[in-house]
């Protein structure tokens, strides 16, 4: 398991041959990359600052990869999280899985990231033309979640 | 009994606090119970804390709900909804 | 759109670049890596050799995009497929999707996935110790596909 | 009509053809008949096209079904389930 919270960028190809390479038993990686949109909810986004509770942080996205490998027959999981200020076309984040078949990979896959949305302690202030502000949860984010509770 | 927390996000500006050590008396201590001693702090602390604002509570880096028991030397953690991703 | 089939190998990292680098508005790209296992239903695998249908080949993969691009809300897609003779570690298949928003992308990138295996005429035969043997088509493909047309 | 048929796979290997140019008469063709117009040709034409082998057809690179009608000029093939991906 790979899961790192850092100011840097990440190499999204490095990291997805990481989960296949020197694993013969590998079939299937799926990945989801965030990226800072120019717009978002109709304001143009200057910057996108993401803050953390260092150490839960960790904790809790060791702990969806956990999760996700007690619900399906995966390999292995990568989270990455970049905090700090950021700017549009800036990656945010990296879930990638590894399993012998697809349907696995991307059942986890999205799982990671619903849970991602809902449980790792991250938040987002964006600074438009007009001002900074934080930016409020999304209902559809919990709503994503609680479909996997069935 | 002793106790540290910590304030993220939006709590953190409002507040101006990002953590603090705190010495309490030894009496069975809740999340909420915990919140609405300091909610008497201040009327910009009550709002943060107990008013309309969505805040979650982390003992020992878990996420837990207001009835959570909060025992010595526990870090506790108060934050708005999370918004990563 | 990008629609390639060949013999060489590709680039994962440039592949997802390609589909969010100056696209300001792309919050999300999500992507499916295929590779060459070493072993398949308890057969040690040599090589994989994939033949297909020129042609016809690269318009289904075309139609598979678009039937994406009428059911969600998505901005781009690469498909990339390998042929010829593969190794167990070899990368086959690329299938990447970009939208603004996390649900779409993933829902896109299954059902293109799972359109593929049941309608891009390719074929595998795998050689093992004991031999040559075309691959059967699997019946939990046809059901992965058939989920869609709900 | 003249039409132009394309074999792949396990149809391609044991029938020995990958391609081949037809010319019929002019009547109304469609992929059944034109399956057990070639499955006379042998014994293994019959159990590769007409056999308990799953059989796919496409008509200028659209997978169809057994009552598809193939025109003049059109480009037929055949070959085994998919398993790409």
């Amino acid at each position: 398991m790979t899961v790192r919270v850092q100011t840097q960028d990440f190499d999204v190809g490095f990291e997805i041959n990481q989960l296949r390479v020197a694993r013969p038993d590998v079939g299937a990686v799926v990945s989801f990359v965030g990226q800072v949109r120019d717009l978002n909810d109709g304001n143009t986004i200057a910057t996108l600052t993401l803050e953390h509770y260092p150490g839960m942080t960790e904790k809790s996205l060791e702990a969806i990869v956990n999760q996700a490998k007690s619900r399906w027959n995966i390999m292995d999981a990568t989270i990455i999280h970049r905090v700090g200020t950021l700017q549009p076309l800036d990656q945010i984040v990296l879930v990638a899985v590894s399993s012998a078949h697809r349907n696995e990979a991307f059942s986890a896959c999205e799982f990671m990231m619903d849970y991602l949305k809902t449980e790792a302690p991250f938040w987002k202030k964006e600074a438009t033309a007009e001002g900074e502000q934080w930016l409020e949860a999304k209902e559809t984010d919990e709503t994503a979640r609680k479909r996997w509770e069935k | 009994m002793k106790i540290k927390i910590f304030y993220f996000a939006r709590l953190k500006e409002t507040l101006k606090f990002s953590t603090e050590d705190l010495e309490l008396p030894d009496e069975t201590l809740t999340i909420l119970k915990l919140k609405a001693l300091l909610a008497q702090r201040s009327d910009t602390w009550h709002e943060m804390l107990m008013g309309k604002l969505k805040v979650r509570g982390a003992i020992n880096h878990e996420l837990v709900d207001d009835l959570a028991t909060i025992h010595d030397g526990d870090e506790v953690a108060f934050f708005p909804p999370v918004t990563g991703g």
